[in-house]
């Protein structure tokens, strides 16, 4: 806990200073279980490339092995955009795989993105520097 | 002698470092922090006084005594206040765990230094009062009683930690200190819009038919009537401390050191519909050491009608979360 | 007739002279940042003398609610807004004949929203004209002090923990500005949620080149697959995370969800009493 | 976006004097319903046989609100005449510009939409019967144009009192008094009470949806079964953009659900459902269609939800509790609506926070016991 604490603070305070108008939307903090991962494959449904957070839809086996829709929470389009993403990066029907932080719900089927492999290509989103959002 | 009052304003708290503010331009280099607190003061008094006396030098011998600073209050800030916490809670009203320096701007020293926070280390070195010092003191729950010590100094006693404070308008006739304190030695000046002129009366605007209110009207106030104008003039406080010890900001060890320079503005704000009064307290802590921007809090108090509820208490921090 | 322009001006007063607040201002987050910025996990409601109805509103606010069409366009409501990540531009409007202030306009970057605070003293709408999440408002000077009230404030929230703000809550605000620090106060007044006003104050600092980050643009669209009228929310008592604050920063509950009476010193023993047992 | 006209009573100096004063008038106005109000649960009250007094008042409170002119005992009624008659508890007629050709009238008890253009003038609503003076004033304020269509958006007599004299004021392109409109229900319910032929809405129509052109715009009228009562119809300005929602939004009090005419908690939310349908907001939650309420303020889709919220959380709490057996006591004291009672309890008014609970109680428990 103390250790996250030390690092947390000064990176949210630099992030905060330099990005003026920082999303007001959600507390990511509040919506999902920042401390556990979980993993994904499965085909891309949609791209909701949009702000204030953009989604991916996925239809993904859940822990039972029965097919979900699952909703993945990643950046802005603004925040992508500036990270080479665009609303044509990803296409329905793509075979991705996607790790991130599951929802408080689990009803609802929702990550928080940390990591996406399109698996065709290799194309990748969340492990080189600047690769996040808020 | 001729009588001297700070009249000019200090330069800009967000200007260069501390030193460099009240430094005389033949000031020799200081060797010691003690040293260079009393030189950095000492400076500051002359800088204030040089600076005050360059438009009165031809008028000095037929000018009356300007009005004490008492005399020429724009705002009352005497009397009992109580702080009134909804920011910080967590930070103020409990001790929070070693490294929670949550919104403080602290340098990579700032951060070594506050993880080295030790309570019952500081306890056992007479080192209670850190986090009631003059950095910290106004963010610690309690009551405020403000006074006039004389003409010219205006007094602030805690009840949390049983601190005062004294704020001097005449730095020349109350030097600061040799010893540096934990609350350290603050030049007060005050701050007052430019006085009325025979500027043009406002032509009625709208659908306004009440008496013109000074600057511009805005009645209207749903459920009650609007804030009275005669409360405050809108004036404040400018007070400078330096020369103080090393303190906290926070109750657990988050640290400023001896030469932060900090910088508040008192504001007595204009008399809520309710009755209630506010003081507000703008706090910028600047820090080569320890931070790497200004360190900027407002906080907040509430008129009491009386001292009925003042309770000294000794400079004590509770234990942080087990 | 003579007299009455005397008094009127003695009254005006050099508006000419008053302080100027235009500019560009960005926020300073050094108290609260992270409920201000980040957010936290769930279950912050320190330091807002929040009442009953409010504890149970809280209690069962969900915030994926953020997710249903009709929320998550949501703007912050005024009092809210100030005290989330906020660059705001604030600049003068002028009578051509008199060059006197009609009004301050306010445009605020998060959620691109619009205020205008009337100088002229028109008075506020009726009860029955509709609310907006940045409400009405007037404003006065105060020798150097603005002061701004505003009513017809939509329904929100005071903070992302689900603390609720009512439409019938009277904001009033100072606007208070040394050299290029801005400190701005908000005391809020609600009859619906609220035990007492509630009173914050955050600081900004004039930004001497600006920067772009002015826009945002939210786009609807079925976020989360769910039955598009489902609004999450928690029964009565069974809010899972309602104490997750409290025990990340080892707080006991009971301080956490007090409302007012933990909002002045007297408290602290008591604080400290329910962590660590009786006040040494 | 609004513009105000205020609309006096006609032919009342004592009112117009008292127009720059019209919040004070308008409270004491409120104030003489309530006691209105009262005065009808004495009436109603002895006649609901419900046990508990907590009970019996609110359900004689809800009575209040949904008794027809007819229902409302002598003496009341005279001494509501009497109290209407005096200009100091009278309040005007307020006129605020919705958009387009949409006004919204505020003073004769339930809001009243008017709409005017070339072709004449169609009212949703019509206030109290003891208003309708003052309404008919306030409408030739904006338009001289003759009155061809009246909309009922529910049977309640705050809402249909002024049919008579409103209709008779106008006229058809037939010659006749303006056609009033409303569900079958309406006119059932209203007839079976007695209502005076003049004041039925003769005009009807059973299926889920009715639309007409007038004024240059599309008029589109749902009805939603089951909810504040069973003939509810919600209206569409689709040019204006603004919807009215009758007995379905409020900004003052609790929804009424009048199980006795037909109302039910779940229609009730389908109703606002459908409202939240026919909203699209201009900018983030706020503007583009505008919702004139049964009662209260003008609002926007953002009111709507957060009503629609309240209402669903609220069923749901009740329904938790029926689930766990409590009694009708037992939720009443376990304050399901604790969030949003010191809003819309009106503790002391027609419709408190206890009969909103009640009535939710008795039909999801019936919907219980039918299952």
């Amino acid at each position: 806990m103390t250790a996250a604490l030390r690092i947390a603070f000064p990176a949210l305070v630099l992030a905060a200073l330099t990005v003026g108008t920082a999303s007001a939307h959600h507390s990511f903090t509040a919506t999902y279980f920042e401390d556990r991962t979980i993993e994904i494959e499965g085909k891309l449904l949609q791209f909701l490339f949009r702000n204030p957070h953009s989604f991916v839809h996925v239809e993904a086996p859940d822990e039972n092995g029965e097919l979900r829709r699952w909703a993945v929470e990643w950046g802005g389009a603004g925040q992508l955009s500036g990270q080479g993403v665009t609303s044509q990066t990803l296409r329905p029907g793509d075979v991705v795989t996607i790790t991130g932080n599951p929802g408080r719900n689990a009803s609802d089927y929702r990550i928080r993105m940390l990591y996406l492999r399109r698996n065709s290509d290799g194309f990748d989103w969340g492990r080189r520097p600047g690769e996040t959002f808020d | 002698m001729i009588p001297i009052r700070p009249t000019a304003r200090f330069p800009s708290a967000h200007a260069a470092t501390p030193d460099d503010r009240f430094a005389l331009p033949d000031a020799e280099p200081c060797r010691t922090r003690a040293s260079r607190t009393r030189a950095s003061a000492a400076a500051a008094a002359l800088a204030i006084a040089a600076l005050s006396l360059v438009p009165a030098v031809g008028d000095a011998q037929r000018a009356p005594a300007p009005p004490s600073a008492r005399a020429s209050a724009p705002i009352d800030l005497t009397g009992y206040w109580v702080s009134v916490v909804t920011e910080d809670w967590r930070h103020r009203m409990a001790t929070p765990r070693k490294g929670d320096y949550e919104s403080v701007p602290l340098s990579a020293e700032g951060r070594r230094v506050a993880d080295q926070w030790d309570l019952e280390r500081d306890n056992a070195a007479g080192l209670e009062c850190k986090a009631f010092g003059v950095g910290g003191i106004m963010r610690q729950p309690g009551r405020l009683h403000i006074a006039w010590e004389n003409d010219d100094t205006l007094r602030i006693d805690f009840d949390a930690g049983s601190q005062t404070r004294l704020l001097h308008f005449d730095p020349v006739a109350n030097p600061p200190p040799d010893e540096r304190t934990w609350q350290g030695y603050s030049v007060a000046e005050w701050e007052r819009p430019p006085a009325p002129s025979n500027a043009p009366v406002r032509a009625p605007i709208g659908n306004s038919t009440g008496p013109v209110a000074a600057g511009g009207g805005g009645r209207g106030l749903r459920g009650g009537p609007p804030p009275p104008s005669t409360i405050s003039d809108g004036g404040a406080l400018k007070v400078v401390t330096t020369g103080f010890r090393e303190g906290y900001l926070r109750k657990n060890g988050v640290p400023y050191s001896a030469d932060a320079t900090i910088t508040e503005y008192f504001h007595r704000l204009p008399e809520h519909p309710n009755g209630d009064v506010w003081l507000l307290v703008v706090t910028i802590v600047e820090d080569p050491l320890y931070l790497t921007e200004p360190f900027y809090t407002s906080t907040h108090f509430k008129r009491e009608p009386n001292g009925d509820k003042w309770n000294p208490t000794p400079c004590r921090t509770a234990p942080p979360p087990s | 007739m003579r007299a009455l322009a005397f008094l009127l001006l003695a009254a005006a007063g050099p508006a000419a002279a008053q302080l100027s607040l235009s500019g560009e201002w960005v926020g300073r987050y050094h108290e609260d940042f992270a409920d201000r910025i980040p957010g936290d996990v769930q279950g912050d409601f320190t330091g807002v003398p929040m009442n009953d109805a409010a504890r149970r509103y809280a209690e069962a606010f969900d915030v994926t609610r953020v997710a249903v069409l009709e929320h998550q366009c949501q703007p912050y409501n005024a009092p809210h807004i100030y005290r989330g990540p906020l660059q705001f531009r604030i600049w003068e409007e002028k009578d051509p004949a008199t060059q006197q202030i009609i009004a301050y306009r306010k445009y605020l970057g998060t959620y691109q929203q619009w205020r205008t605070i009337w100088m002229d003293g028109r008075p506020h709408p009726p009860e029955h004209a509709p609310h907006t999440f940045m409400g009405f408002s007037t404003g006065e000077w105060h020798g150097d002090i603005l002061t701004v009230t505003t009513t017809h404030i939509k329904k929100e929230f005071y903070r992302r923990s689900g603390i609720p703000s009512s439409d019938r809550t009277t904001m009033i605000e100072h606007y208070i500005r040394h050299g290029n620090l801005l400190s701005h106060v908000v005391i809020v007044t609600d009859p619906d949620y609220l035990t007492e006003p509630y009173i914050t104050s955050q600081e900004f600092v004039l930004m001497e080149r600006g920067n772009q980050n002015w826009l945002y643009n939210c786009e609807y669209a079925m976020e989360v697959p769910k039955p598009k009228n489902d609004v999450p929310h928690y029964l009565p008592g069974e809010n899972p995370f309602i104490r997750d604050f409290a025990d990340k920063f080892g707080l006991p509950f009971e301080a956490v969800w007090a409302g007012a009476e933990a909002m002045y010193p007297e408290y602290m023993p008591t604080v400290e009493a329910l962590m660590h047992g009786q006040a040494q | 976006m609004t513009r105000r006209c205020h609309a006096r009573p006609a032919g009342d100096a004592r009112a117009e004097r008292d127009a720059g004063s019209k919040r004070n008038a308008q409270a004491a106005g409120e104030k003489g319903a309530a006691r209105d109000a009262r005065a009808r649960i004495a009436a109603h009250g002895a006649a609901t046989g419900t046990t508990s007094r907590r009970a019996t008042h609110s359900a004689a409170a809800f009575a209040a609100l949904a008794a027809l002119g007819q229902s409302v005992d002598a003496a009341a009624q005279a001494a509501n005449a009497a109290r209407t008659r005096d200009a100091r508890v009278r309040p005007p007629i307020e006129t605020v510009h919705v958009q387009g050709n949409v006004y919204m009238l505020v003073g004769a008890g339930g809001n009243i939409a008017v709409q005017i253009g070339s072709d004449g003038v169609l009212v949703v609503d019509t206030g109290t019967a003891e208003r309708s003076g003052d309404v008919l004033a306030a409408i030739r304020q904006l338009s001289n144009g003759p009155i061809r269509w009246i909309v009922n958006t529910h049977l309640h007599a705050d809402h249909t009192g002024g049919n008579e004299a409103i209709s008779q004021a106008g006229m058809t392109v037939n010659g006749n008094p303006a056609a009033i409109i409303a569900h079958e229900n309406v006119l059932t319910r209203m007839s079976e009470a007695g209502a005076p032929v003049t004041a039925l809405p003769l005009n009807t129509f059973f299926e889920d949806r009715r639309d007409f052109y007038f004024n240059g715009e599309a008029v589109f009228l749902y009805h939603v079964p089951t909810a504040h009562t069973d003939g509810d119809v919600i209206v569409h300005f689709r040019g204006s953009d603004v919807v009215v929602a009758g007995g379905l939004f409020s900004t003052t009090h609790y929804p009424v659900i009048d199980a006795n005419s037909g109302g039910g908690i779940d229609g009730f939310i389908d109703g606002l459902n459908l409202i939240l349908d026919l909203t699209v907001p201009a900018y983030l939650q706020e503007g583009g269609t505008y919702v004139i309420p049964g009662h209260g303020r003008l609002s926007d889709e953002a009111d709507v939800v957060e009503y629609r919220d309240m209402t669903l959380f609220i069923r749901d709490r009740i329904a938790h509790m029926i689930e766990r057996g409590l009694s009708l006591e037992e939720v009443l004291a376990a304050r399901p609506a604790l969030d949003y009672d010191t809003r819309y309890g009106n503790e002391g008014g027609p419709w408190t926070s206890a009969a909103f609970i009640e009535a939710v109680y008795r039909d999801l428990q019936r919907k219980v016991g039918s299952r």
